[in-house]
């Protein structure tokens, strides 16, 4: 029996019927296709009457397969199914012609598009002519989260979820959680310590027996999929065990190697080579560099274990606890597999502190040129200054100090082409705290434009021109070069056509929000995708804003693209509910799009022929060797089978079987022929 | 100098005429400035770069053609170097020149560059090479202001043997005229 | 490497500024001498003419670009893979009109027309800093006769060379240092400044005087307040602005620089002991004895 | 309308994640393209029987693209790299068969680059185009493999 189909082609206001004549389109489908019993126009397919007509003409017209010509199926394939499941149809009869982003808004000649579109939809008609029905996939769901990453973004997804009684494994691979906020001085635009606020919420964190926290580690590798992900966790050798070490700080004070350039403090402080981060650090428990260690470095020398050098063991010697110290120089990386139901990724991001690019500002040979951190760490009282501006060369207080803003940032010449977002902020801050404290200083801020539309943003920058009394400039600086202890600044006004000159002690680069350098690794680890700056791409920039490509991963903070404070945790706060509502459920519907093997009656039971190269192929050891046997339980043959909850559906299986024996649900060998098959050709 | 600008100028083909004959496309140019910051000779323009382009991307072909600035340039290229969205700025000058002196607008006050270029290259044209002595003094000639300039100058490059009264003409004279009749 | 130096025969194009009898011929007399003690051969493109310099290419794009590479295309009949050009000026222009008609095939089709020769932009053209890095360091290493004293030289490398640096592809276009490894490697000092890609004003000297003397002044003052005794060109518009300029600098400004500025081209004949006569030593405006007086010492 | 100027069809076998989406986001960028291409989506490009190939030839495409997501960013780990591996091997077998591999192009597009989703279709247009239609297969099926252009010897294609 023939199927009735009917086709539904949306205008998408006008965004397709400007350019393609839907009516055409909708005519033309019936043409010569006995199949297809209705077709319609409509303005919006997507709105609630839009829907409503499917419904209906389903149930009025006894259709049993359906093609909406419409946007892309990213889009709206799921409503639309969604809509003729309501209405009593398998939703998988249901399929989507891309007019809008393949013909619409790509072909701006009518007739062009039109017979493209023309021939979309029958590609699709006889798709669907070979729909067959499906049924969703029920998987068990592991009510555990895995929240990647400890800054503000990942402290309060996970808060958020273990508040709601879910467990949480946290994985942040510095050795203590806090991120880049812990490092900022006050924040805009309430001008409020940013460790004030942070540092609670890092206790709390520690403190919630949800919460199950990994420092210092890094995931290995993510396995499985939504619902039930095998993460495998790498716990780097910290050398101090986290059970026994009470953090009673005796160990860093006698550590010897003192000058080692802290990365809290964006280099401008120095540590030891046992050392916690920073002060509050969560865990307060340190971590030996095995890099500047002097043991480690004398092992590494004479090819030694670390345990036979004898070069320095003061931190060992020190270590107060007793009988079994709490200091392991052997301590190897340790590998632990969780069972995880979803994923939160907020890994951050990193500022641009490698400015060697930037040869006319001095290439980073300038040390009072500093980055927008760096001044955070200058200006924060737990800073290397203890909160005093004084400039890295001589620590003189800066009388005229310089920003720039957009270094690194809308500068497709040194490859990064997107507005950083928060440096209008942040710079206006600085400006504000550098008035704090030097009273008599002069700042001027370089600009291109300004960009404060946040709740209380706009305020926040004219306060700094307008009380705090920063001097903005609009331009770009072209050249920054030393004279005598000055830095000339040369830069430009645009409003009146002028070129300008400043002798400044110092210049701070407002510089620009980058990607993790790993971000691209990481996210080919857990298959989501990314933009060509290398941040993790949602699904849909304005309805699916914290979901990734893989379903169960989502996204939290900076690592899906630049933004402050109050966005980064309204995204975080998001993404937890996301992932509550995914753990809420005990069980979770699954495309059904999945492999299988076909099994006939005896005596031929399947055309399987055993050799198992969809065996070899498969990334998700989903195919299993099945006897079918006879009644004396004798073996007849070994076939394959697919293990659905394993089966993510990438068909490659299919592809590679030499005797046709396994097929790809939704996308099998007749649909892909009757699609091409279907195509005018000349 | 104010200017208006009326839908006469927006709606002009200033921009495209200048992309069809250079390929540089002005409205990359969010106008940041930075060509203007780094500009060594900005101190003496009546605009600025940025400015400039500003005139192209609006269409104010007059401003933009019968500027100093664009004879002001000295091509050293900072500005298009530096140029974060890489508009070719110094590229962009040569292109106007071009066009101003095609259409017979340059501004008469930075005669003395544009009779340089002149002088240079009648000496390029007659001799194939530039013959300094003879280039020099068929600017100082259409120049006369600018006779005592640097007088001192010349006497002691002719003490050193650094300035010869004998032109060296090349034996491709003929190519050389052809390369300029067929590029008038 | 020694042998295969001297094998290479690189064509020679020395423009019209550095050629025997013109402002700027020490640098041509320094650049001939030089190569003849440490290579590699240069051979004068025949029959070469004018690229055309500033005025060309200000004025009229497609006259800048078939006088350029009209030399170009003599270099590739005479058989050269590689062409020196010394001035940057020359070089700049070559390399540019070169990749414009690569880029352009209907200007490459006129400009082959008006040149009536084929254009192959197979011939690599190189600037003289170049030249040295790639085939005389270990050369000069080798054949260093005297040993600088006292010399502290900033290394000053204009705009030509430098700039566009797509185009160009030489060098860092803002702190270059293929000059200060030269000036190291004949074991003089390098000094560390502010100004080496600055811009002179370089063809303004004549039409627009002033505009000259206030970017040199900001050159020499950069040079002089980072210590160096000298500075070193590989230009002859930059030389000629710094050098023939200088007492006005002088004048106008009323600080005494005496720098003398030198061609790379001399230092390095210096430091194999050629004669200064020979390199031109006596040509300069600002009296060159301190630079030669600093090679008396003979190396052993 | 074919007789004024030759308009060649193209078929595009694209994945899901990477290629199909990078087209999505040139139309949502408003980039334009040439009209030639029909996209078929399948999850992932490591899922193309080569048969499908054969079967759009035989149907009278004139040229064909197979697009995926970039090494190392396959949704499905390794999928790609089996596509590629299946084409070193299709390819030859092609030329063989006596047609122009040129016809078909596998390609690496992600979902941010819209811009080479444009560039990639006008390329492999404007090849076919220049190529002409291909008929061999249809002359295979009429008159038999002796006399067919493409199929019978290659180098004939110019004529």
């Amino acid at each position: 029996m023939s199927k009735k189909i009917g086709v539904f082609v949306c205008h998408c206001g006008t965004n397709i019927s400007a350019t393609v004549d839907v009516e055409k389109v909708a005519e033309e489908a019936k043409k010569n296709n006995p199949g297809v019993s209705y077709t319609t126009t409509y303005k919006y397919m997507c709105s609630d009457p839009g829907q409503k007509l499917l419904r209906d003409k389903i149930k009025e017209e006894g259709l049993d397969g359906v093609v909406v010509a419409a946007c892309s199926p990213k889009m709206h394939e799921h409503t639309f199914r969604n809509a003729a499941k309501k209405a009593g149809m398998n939703p998988y009869h249901v399929e989507i012609s891309n007019l809008r982003e393949q013909c619409s808004w790509v072909h701006p000649d009518k007739p062009t598009g039109t017979e493209k579109s023309i021939d979309l939809v029958r590609m699709m008609t006889e798709k669907t002519r070979k729909d067959k029905s499906l049924n969703p996939i029920k998987v068990p769901v592991t009510k555990r989260a895995l929240v990647i990453g400890g800054g503000i973004a990942g402290i309060q997804a996970a808060l958020d979820i273990a508040d709601a009684g879910h467990e949480v494994i946290m994985v942040e691979r510095e050795a203590s959680i806090g991120g880049h906020m812990a490092q900022l001085s006050e924040t805009f635009p309430t001008l409020d310590c940013s460790q004030c606020i942070m540092t609670p919420k890092m206790v709390e964190l520690a403190q919630n027996e949800n919460i199950k926290l990994y420092t210092w580690s890094e995931i290995e590798s993510v396995d499985g999929y939504l619902g039930n992900f095998d993460v495998k966790i790498r716990k780097k050798a910290r050398s101090v065990d986290l059970d026994l070490c009470t953090g009673c700080s005796s160990c860093w004070q006698v550590c010897p190697s003192k000058k080692i350039k802290s990365e809290f403090d964006m280099k401008l402080g120095n540590r030891t080579a046992i050392y916690i981060p920073f002060p509050q650090a969560i865990p307060s428990k340190p971590v030996i560099d095995r890099e500047h260690c002097l043991l480690f470095k004398d092992a590494r020398k004479k090819n030694i274990p670390p345990n036979d050098s004898k070069v320095c063991r003061k931190c060992l010697d020190v270590c107060p606890i007793a009988p079994v110290k709490a200091i392991d120089y052997s301590q190897e990386d340790e590998f632990i597999t969780e069972k995880i139901g979803a994923i939160i990724v907020a890994t951050g991001f990193k500022e641009l502190d490698d400015t060697s690019m930037y040869g006319e500002y001095g290439g980073g040979k300038y040390q009072d040129v500093i980055t927008g951190l760096q001044f955070e760490r200058l200006a924060s009282a737990s800073g290397p200054t203890e909160g005093e501006i004084q400039r890295p060369s001589d620590g003189k207080l800066p009388e005229i100090i310089v920003f720039i803003q957009c270094v690194g940032s809308r500068d497709p010449a040194k490859g990064c082409s997107y507005c950083s977002k928060t440096c209008c902020m942040y710079t206006a801050k600085h400006t504000m705290l550098y008035k704090h404290k030097v009273h008599d200083g002069h700042a001027y801020v370089f600009y291109i434009d300004i960009r404060c539309a946040g709740k209380d943003y706009e305020e926040f920058w004219l306060r700094a021109v307008e009380e705090e009394g920063a001097t903005y400039l609009r331009g770009r600086v072209s050249r920054i070069y030393k004279k005598g202890d000055k830095l000339v600044v040369l830069g430009a006004d645009t409003l009146t056509g002028s070129v300008v000159e400043i002798e400044a002690d110092m210049v701070v680069l407002a510089s620009a929000m980058k990607a993790q350098d790993d971000a691209e690794k990481f996210a080919q680890k857990l298959s989501i995708q990314y933009n060509k700056d290398k941040f993790f791409s949602e699904i849909h920039p304005k309805l699916k804003p914290v979901e990734s490509s893989s379903a169960g991963i989502f996204l939290a903070g900076t690592c899906q693209g630049p933004k402050d404070i109050p966005e980064t945790v309204a995204q975080a706060g998001a993404a937890a509910s996301k992932v509550l509502a995914l753990l809420s459920a005990d069980e979770l519907e699954r495309e059904p799009v999945v492999a299988k093997v076909d099994r006939l009656p005896a005596p031929i039971f399947s055309t399987c022929i055993g050799c198992f190269y969809c065996k070899r192929v498969c990334p998700y050891g989903a195919i299993a060797e099945e006897d079918i046997k006879a009644r004396d339980g004798s073996v007849i043959k070994t076939v394959a089978r697919v293990n659905e909850g394993l089966c993510q559906g990438c068909g490659l299986c299919a592809a590679t079987c030499r005797s046709k024996s396994v097929e790809l649900a939704g996308f099998n060998d007749e649909q892909v022929y009757a699609e091409i098959n279907s195509v005018e050709f000349n | 100098m104010k200017i208006k600008i009326t839908t006469k100028e927006l709606k002009s083909d200033f921009a495209k005429e200048v992309k069809e004959r250079s390929g540089i496309d002005v409205k990359k140019c969010y106008q940041c400035g930075k060509c203007t910051a780094g500009c060594p000779v900005a101190y003496e323009m009546d605009y600025m770069p940025n400015q400039i382009i500003r005139f192209v991307q609006l269409g104010l072909r007059r401003e933009a053609l019968t500027s100093r600035t664009i004879w002001l340039c000295a091509s050293c290229i900072t500005c298009s170097t530096r140029c974060p969205k890489e508009v070719k700025i110094a590229e962009l000058m040569d292109v106007l020149r071009e066009m101003a002196l095609e259409e017979g607008v340059a501004n008469p006050m930075e005669k003395n560059i544009t009779t340089f270029h002149e002088a240079f290259l009648n000496s390029v044209k007659k001799h194939g090479r530039i013959s300094e002595f003879w280039m020099l003094s068929e600017y100082k000639r259409k120049r006369p202001k600018t006779a005592l300039q640097d007088i001192e100058i010349g006497p002691q490059l002719m003490l050193k043997g650094k300035l010869s009264l004998t032109p060296h003409d090349i034996k491709g004279k003929k190519s050389i005229k052809r390369i300029f009749e067929k590029f008038k | 490497m020694t042998e295969e130096t001297k094998k290479t025969k690189i064509g020679y194009y020395p423009g019209c500024a550095i050629t025997k009898c013109s402002t700027s011929e020490e640098y041509g007399t320094s650049v001939l001498g030089v190569s003849r003690v440490i290579g590699p051969e240069l051979v004068e493109i025949d029959d070469w003419n004018c690229c055309g310099a500033s005025s060309a290419h200000a004025t009229n794009h497609k006259l800048s670009t078939a006088l350029s590479v009209r030399n170009i295309s003599l270099a590739e009949k005479d058989g050269y893979d590689e062409v020196l050009a010394p001035c940057p000026m020359c070089s700049q222009r070559l390399i540019i009109s070169q990749n414009d008609v690569h880029e352009d095939k209907k200007l490459r089709e006129e400009v082959e027309d008006a040149i009536e020769m084929p254009i192959s932009s197979n011939v690599k053209v190189s600037n003289y800093l170049e030249i040295i890095k790639n085939y005389s360091m270990d050369e000069i290493a080798e054949k260093r006769k005297k040993k600088p004293e006292g010399l502290k030289v900033a290394s000053y490398y204009g705009c030509l060379l430098v700039r566009p640096p797509k185009i160009l592809k030489f060098d860092d276009p803002e702190n270059p240092t293929t000059m200060d490894e030269i000036v190291t490697a004949i074991g003089a000092e390098a000094v560390d400044w502010e100004f080496k890609t600055n811009c002179c004003g370089g063809g303004f000297t004549l039409s627009r005087p002033n505009v000259v003397v206030k970017l040199t002044h900001d050159i020499l003052e950069g040079a002089a307040d980072a210590g160096a005794n000298a500075i070193a060109v590989a230009c002859p518009m930059c030389h000629a602005n710094l050098d023939m300029r200088q007492k006005n600098i002088e004048k106008e400004y009323g600080r005494r620089f005496n720098i003398p500025i030198v061609y790379i081209s001399e230092l390095i004949g210096l430091a194999l002991g050629l004669k200064p006569k020979d390199l031109g030593m006596d040509k300069h405006f600002i009296d060159t004895d301190f630079v030669v007086d600093a090679f008396s010492n003979i190396e052993e | 309308m074919s007789e004024t100027k030759f308009e060649p069809k193209i078929i595009a076998f694209l994945c899901n994640w990477c290629t199909y989406a990078g087209a999505d986001l040139a139309g949502t960028g408003r980039k334009q393209y040439q009209a030639n291409v029909r996209i078929i989506k399948l999850p992932c490009t490591g899922g193309i029987d080569p048969l499908f190939l054969i079967k759009a030839f035989e149907r009278g495409a004139d040229g064909i693209l197979v697009s995926g997501c970039h090494p190392g960013d396959c949704h499905y780990n390794s999928g790609n790299y089996h596509a590629r591996r299946r084409w070193n091997v299709f390819r030859p077998l092609l030329e063989f068969c006596g047609i122009n591999p040129n016809r078909i192009q596998f390609s690496w597009i992600s979902a941010a680059e819209g811009g080479k989703w444009v560039e990639t279709i006008n390329s492999i247009v404007d090849t076919v185009r220049a190529l002409g239609p291909f008929e061999g297969y249809h002359k295979l099926n009429t008159i038999g493999p002796e006399t067919s252009g493409e199929v019978a010897a290659a180098p004939s294609e110019t004529g």
